[in-house]
């Protein structure tokens, strides 16, 4: 292995882990502030590709500005989610009956009919959008860098840091950490619960609204793309420890890494069998993560 | 007939007597069902929901009871599989003794899986088991041969065709398939509400309800859950090898994949986890859903039953968290008076 | 009255950089009531998990009927004869009154029969006969209480170790609640209990050991300890001390 | 999607209403003939799946347009479609409903091998005729069946042929790869035909330097390319998926890498329609593909079935017939064939007729072959695929080298991505 292509490696596993680790953002402060697990995380995903595809297709609407329909699309439909759906079992929840694994069942249920729903609106076929112009492939060092990627792998920092900054400094960001840390008080102390959570549950899927629109010029397109991007989502996070915003961008890096480089000397299916190993090792031996607290 | 016995039951109002009664029932019913079914379509759809009833009662026998989801079961129905198969290809063994060994390969995996996961909570354990599903599934469908044994990766096994065979598990017709199934659900019902009864499952509802307060009453959770994490893993493997002779194919994308873990998990939920008749009702009500909904339009309406299934898992989750067994349950209450079932 | 139940040697906990248990000895004898008192944070609940087997000491001892017991499972714990209750439990859903006391006869007995006939004993007992059948869920906090105890009782326990049985409960719910521990006691079983009330330890405890940041401090009969200016001081502070003084 | 289907089939019943009412009472005589189609028009497969059936439903409303099995007084043709989810027990139910439910005289399908191989066996314990469309699992036609026919290519062919086409450039030109690269989707039919490519290959010399299979649906090709960039390959043979491919050969053409004698596809997602509307068609140039029929027997065909059908398939789908649309096409013709020299609609007879089918001209040869007969295995041994290569946007038929249009030059080597 020289030097030369494990470099390459390393870079190529840099630029997907970032977009690993800005896809699963969303699912990480879900889970942080509700405590819910969103096994339909990659349906947002695949349903904001295909908004994306949709504007391009029928308007002509470049992807990229096909985010300003995407974010408050994926908020409204999170919103609702929450509010319509998972609302009511947190309240029962707080009558006592507690079944930590409703939420994720509830969850399951809208992926089964996100994903179906899709398939039967849109149809099994693979979908791709071009942009009318070419964003070009930087070349560094010998190793060509992805354009698109790039931007995508930049959004995810810009992502993360934007909403760690907001959840420190804006009221609605003290809200959020407040209720995370502990419903009951953050009630008692005026703090409306159930909006708190539902603004939190439409912002984590508007971060997919935005990823949805970057990601959607290079990537084929197809109802099956959301469970790919969602089990890699729950790797990311669990990794990076559940819940934490920076974790998400550490854990997303630490697999594309590990898959790019391991890749170079076994199969790529080993590796992906290698990280689901890692997976595992953490969740039974560090369940906080890498960047949790214990 | 049924109706005396049924009738004995209520004026004894025995507890338990009334859930014996509607299983004896119900599996009589079944059992005197090819009399009048004698079309190939039918009794096979039939053989179809007899086998997820007892997949979903084999999840449940573990799932339903100590209150943990697991989305990996359909690794172990790809081991019995697999091994049964490979016994019979590779040395002649019959199918029969075969899905032994294979239940007991994934007996074995399942505690050694089952001793690190299942002190992980919810969603955590959940996460986990898919992973060690899809770490199965994946190195299968990439092994061609693993020491000497010919795996053939994602292509998948071939059951050779021995024509009217007892012991190669293989029949020209439908029937036999039928009341094989049929007895394995039986043996299954009955397992689980002999279960129910015992102190297993005493002891697993208690860990499911608190784990603390049930390892402070003497119940060693690690142990509890293992012991009946193996049975169930033990059951699988035995459907997956019924699956198998059944469809004398199988591979890894169908016998492994997180589809099936995901039918038998929704089918139990959905009909009721934690009781005996829940899961046959799951299946009884989401497996001609599929089949309908496939027969009536085709390719028209793609994954329209599996939008249903969503629909009724949440709808169960928000307002039948028992299952849609509870519903019925009450209405029977109602109308024949006695205890619970 | 001279066999001694429970033996507790140099039993020291630490969490991270902190002690939370510093080498506490003390010992029960049969067919004591004990309780065990001290101000917020002085180690009460560590030591009573240690002696549960819900936490491991880092040194000493704990002996049991004259068996080392120390690190020892919760669930072994139990099966040789130490029961406890928790502050905070929940009834196990799904299931009624009879059938979570249940729970508890199965870890002695594998006779369904048997544990049920127990079963229904134990709640007439606890005064929850009629409500048997009732599922668990639907009972209201104080019984549910009297549930955490009555499951506890159906393991057969020789010592039971109770955590704050009448927090949140009213002035004749407490009374009640102490009727039935002495209750217990005159069924022949040594308990051991953590309380905040000093109305309920003062009246039921035969003897009092007092804790404060993890050091036992006191141990004596209720009427001599609460006088003692150590254990004022540990409950109402420095300022007490000096006023006294 | 669905909506698009419901307008179909209303037209469709009302085309027949039509039909019949035009052709008088003799046409009420004679009952429809029923045929069974199995196809993967769910899950994973089913972008394929909806073009066979598209395909079927074009050939099964041209016959009858002609006036149905004349031989049966006019009997129309009708289709049953079942969808088996690209699932082997939905496969098998499904086929069992049409033979057991819809009595069907005659089944095809399943594209999917998985599906194919197990649901034969229950036409054949049923007796009932299937003529397999799309599935090139080598054993479907090596069981001894009698029920069981096959139009198309075997697995083993496909991997000879596109070593064939190699050899056949390196005679032409003088030059050709020596180590070959492959990737390939990671089940059944990607990983069988790599066994067999391997197989082949070290029979006739080459080296495999990368050999790599990935799970389907691949959120990023980067590692393989880049193992693929380190092992200096010759050329690569590529086995993969609409959606994999579609992001190989984006990636591929975003990161420069250069393969002396380019990439040759097996098919799957290469010659699928979908690929060429979603990429900007500089990413194919010079690819090599191997396809399952003539992708410009458009140009070369006068047969006014062919074009119609090419027509009705952009009216259908969007975009012109592809490989899966014409297999649907040509398996219809050849049950219509054998129908008409069955005279009957019996699944014996027709089982008889089928074995006895020699056709050498017609629309059923739509996939470009010569002549379709089955061997006594129901393998048609006069099937085989098409190499073309892209030049300039279009694939031309390089191999072989009987059906090169006379303006087709193969690119031997291809250009690096620095002189195109």
């Amino acid at each position: 292995m020289d030097a030369f292509i494990l470099s390459y490696a390393v870079v190529n596993g840099l630029l997907q882990g970032a977009i690993y680790g800005g896809v699963a953002l969303g699912l990480s402060l879900i889970f942080g502030v509700l405590r819910v697990v969103n096994f339909a995380h990659g349906s947002f995903l695949m349903l904001s590709l295909y908004i994306s595809f949709w504007c391009w297709s029928l308007f002509g609407m470049d992807p990229y500005l096909s985010a300003l329909i995407n974010i408050p699309a994926m908020f409204a439909l999170g919103y609702m989610v929450q509010s319509v759906i998972i609302a009511p079992l947190i309240k029962r929840e707080s009558a006592m009956v507690v079944e930590p694994l409703s939420a994720l069942l509830l969850t399951a249920g809208v992926f089964l009919v996100m994903d179906n729903a899709a398939l039967m609106a849109f149809g099994p076929d693979v979908r791709a959008l071009q942009a009318g112009y070419y964003v070009p492939t930087i070349v560094v060092g010998g190793i060509p860098i992805s354009g698109q990627r790039l931007i995508a792998a930049l959004a995810a920092f810009a992502v993360a840091g934007g909403i760690s900054y907001w959840l420190r400094h804006s009221d609605m960001g003290r809200a959020i950490r407040a209720t995370a840390q502990n419903r009951d008080a953050a009630a008692m102390s005026g703090i409306n619960v159930s909006s708190v959570y539902a603004m939190t549950f439409g912002l984590g899927c508007s971060v997919l609204g935005l990823f949805g629109a970057l990601i959607a010029p290079f990537l084929p397109i197809s109802p099956a793309i959301g469970l790919a991007f969602g089990i890699k989502s729950f790797i990311v996070v669990v990794l990076g420890g559940l819940g934490s915003i920076s974790g998400a961008i550490v854990g997303g890096i630490v697999i594309g890494v590990f898959e790019a480089v391991a890749s170079q000397f076994v199969t790529a299916t080993s590796a992906s069998i290698g990280s689901l190993v890692l997976f595992i090792l953490i969740l039974i031996f560090r369940p906080q993560g890498i960047m949790g607290r214990a | 007939m049924k109706t005396t016995i049924a009738a004995k039951s209520t004026r004894s109002g025995g507890l338990r007597l009334n859930q014996t009664t509607v299983l004896v029932t119900i599996l009589l019913v079944l059992a005197l069902a090819p009399i009048v079914v004698t079309d190939s379509f039918t009794l096979h759809s039939m053989i179809m929901v007899l086998f997820f009833a007892y997949m979903a009662t084999s999840w449940n026998f573990v799932c339903g009871y100590v209150g943990q989801l697991s989305l990996g079961h359909a690794m172990f129905n790809g081991m019995g599989g697999y091994v049964s198969v490979l016994m019979f290809t590779q040395l002649g063994l019959s199918p029969w003794l075969g899905m032994l060994f294979g239940g007991v390969l994934a007996m074995v995996t399942a505690v050694l899986i089952g001793l690190p996961t299942f002190r992980l909570k919810g969603p955590y354990f959940t996460l986990t088991m898919i992973a060690f599903a899809e770490i199965v599934r994946i190195w299968i469908e990439n092994t061609n041969e693993f020491a000497g044994i010919p795996l053939k990766g994602a292509e998948g096994l071939i059951v050779p065709n021995r024509g009217d065979d007892f012991w190669a598990f293989q029949f020209s017709t439908k029937l036999p398939y039928y009341y094989i199934i049929l007895s394995f659900l039986a043996v299954a019902l009955v397992a689980t509400a002999w279960m129910e009864r015992s102190k297993l499952g005493f002891c697993l509802k208690a860990i499911r309800g608190d784990r603390d307060a049930a390892e402070a009453l003497g119940v060693n959770p690690t142990f509890y859950t293992s012991l009946a994490f193996a049975i169930s893993a033990f059951m699988t493997a035995i459907g997956g090898s019924f699956y198998a002779q059944f469809f004398r194919y199988i591979n890894p994308e169908r016998s492994m994949g997180l589809e099936l873990s995901i039918d038998m998990a929704v089918m139990s939920i959905i009909g009721g986890q934690g009781t005996v008749l829940g899961p046959l009702l799951g299946a009884a009500i989401l497996t001609p859903i599929a089949e309908i909904a496939r027969g009536e339009f085709g390719g028209g309406l793609l994954g329209l039953h599996l939008v249903v299934y969503g629909l009724a898992l949440m709808l169960c989750v928000l307002y039948f968290p028992k299952g849609a067994i509870e519903p019925i349950r009450k209405l029977c209450l109602r109308y024949f008076g006695g205890n619970e079932r | 009255m001279s066999e001694e139940i429970l033996r507790v040697q140099g039993l020291s906990k630490w969490f991270g950089g902190l002690q939370a248990v510093k080498d506490v000895n003390f010992s029960m004898q049969r067919g004591e009531i004990l309780g065990l008192i001290g101000p917020n944070g002085a180690g009460k609940t560590t030591a009573f998990n240690m002696i549960a087997g819900f936490l491991k000491p880092n040194s000493g001892s704990v002996h049991f009927a004259g068996k080392d017991m120390t690190g020892h499972k919760p669930w072994d714990v139990c099966r040789a004869g130490v029961a406890r209750t928790f502050q905070l439990s929940k009834p196990f859903g799904d299931m009624n009154v009879v059938e979570n006391l249940m729970v508890g006869g199965f870890a002695r007995h594998t006779d369904r029969s048997r544990n049920e006939a127990r079963a229904f004993e134990i709640a007439e007992f606890l005064g929850l006969g009629d409500r048997a059948r009732s599922e668990a869920q639907s009972l209201t906090a104080f019984d549910r209480r009297k549930l955490e105890l009555g499951r506890a009782l159906c393991t057969e326990p020789q010592l039971l170790l109770m955590d704050e049985v009448v927090a949140g409960a009213t002035p004749s719910e407490a009374e009640e609640m102490v009727q039935l521990v002495r209750k217990v006691r005159d069924r022949g079983v040594s308990i051991l209990i953590v309380e905040h009330v000093m109305k309920v330890i003062m009246s039921l405890s035969d003897r009092v050991i007092v804790f404060d940041h993890g050091e036992l401090i006191a141990d004596g009969k209720p009427a001599d300890v609460v006088s003692r200016p150590e254990v004022l001081k540990a409950y109402f502070g420095e300022n007490y001390d000096i006023a006294g003084a | 999607m669905s909506k698009s289907n419901w307008a179909r089939s209303v037209q469709k019943v009302l085309m027949a209403g039509a039909m019949t009412a035009a052709m008088g009472s003799s046409a009420f005589a004679a009952e429809a003939v029923k045929m069974g189609c199995v196809l993967p028009l769910s899950g994973g497969s089913a972008a394929v799946g909806n073009q066979t059936k598209v395909g079927v439903e074009i050939a099964a409303k041209q016959i009858n347009d002609a006036g149905g099995i004349k031989s049966l007084d006019g009997a129309m043709l009708e289709v049953v479609f079942a969808d088996s989810q690209s699932k082997p027990d939905v496969g098998v139910t499904e086929t069992e409903r049409v033979i057991a439910r819809e009595n069907v005289s005659v089944l095809c399908g399943a594209f999917n091998s998985a599906v194919t191989f197990p649901a034969t066996e229950v036409a054949e314990r049923m007796k009932t005729p299937w003529v397999v469309v799309g599935s090139v699992k080598d054993e479907i036609t090596e069981r001894d069946f009698k029920y069981i026919f096959r139009i198309n290519n075997k697995a083993t062919y496909d991997a000879r042929e596109q070593i064939d086409a190699m050899d056949m450039l390196k005679d032409e030109f003088g030059s050709g790869p020596k180590t070959l690269a492959m990737l390939y989707e990671g089940s059944d039919w990607g990983r069988s035909h790599a066994a067999n490519v391997k197989v082949i290959a070290a029979e006739r010399g080459y080296e495999i330097v990368v050999d790599e299979a990935a799970p389907p649906n691949q959120t990023d090709f980067g590692n393989q390319l880049l193992k693929i960039r380190a092992a200096k390959p010759d050329a690569v043979i590529v086995a993969l998926y609409t959606p994999d491919h579609l992001l190989f050969t984006r990636q591929m053409m975003e990161q420069r890498l250069d393969l002396p004698f380019g990439v040759h596809s097996v098919g799957g997602g290469m010659e699928d329609p979908a690929f060429y509307k979603a990429l900007p068609p500089e990413a194919a140039f010079y690819a090599f593909v191997q396809e399952d029929w003539q992708i410009d027997i458009l140009k070369v065909s006068t047969d006014p079935a062919i074009l119609s059908a090419d027509e009705a398939t952009k009216a259908a789908l969007g975009y012109g017939m592809s490989a899966y649309t014409a297999q649907g096409i040509s398996a219809v013709y050849v049950i219509a064939d054998a129908l008409e020299r069955a005279k009957s609609a019996d699944r014996e007879a027709l089982r008889a007729a089928l074995a006895e089918t020699d056709i050498q001209s017609g629309p059923a040869l739509v996939t470009g072959y010569n002549r379709i007969k089955f061997d006594e295995q129901g393998q048609n041994t006069f099937a085989h695929g098409v190499i073309s290569q892209n030049i300039g946007g279009e694939r031309k038929t390089m191999w072989p080298k009987e059906n090169r249009a006379a303006d087709s030059t193969p690119v031997w080597p291809v250009p690096a991505w620095s002189d195109r």
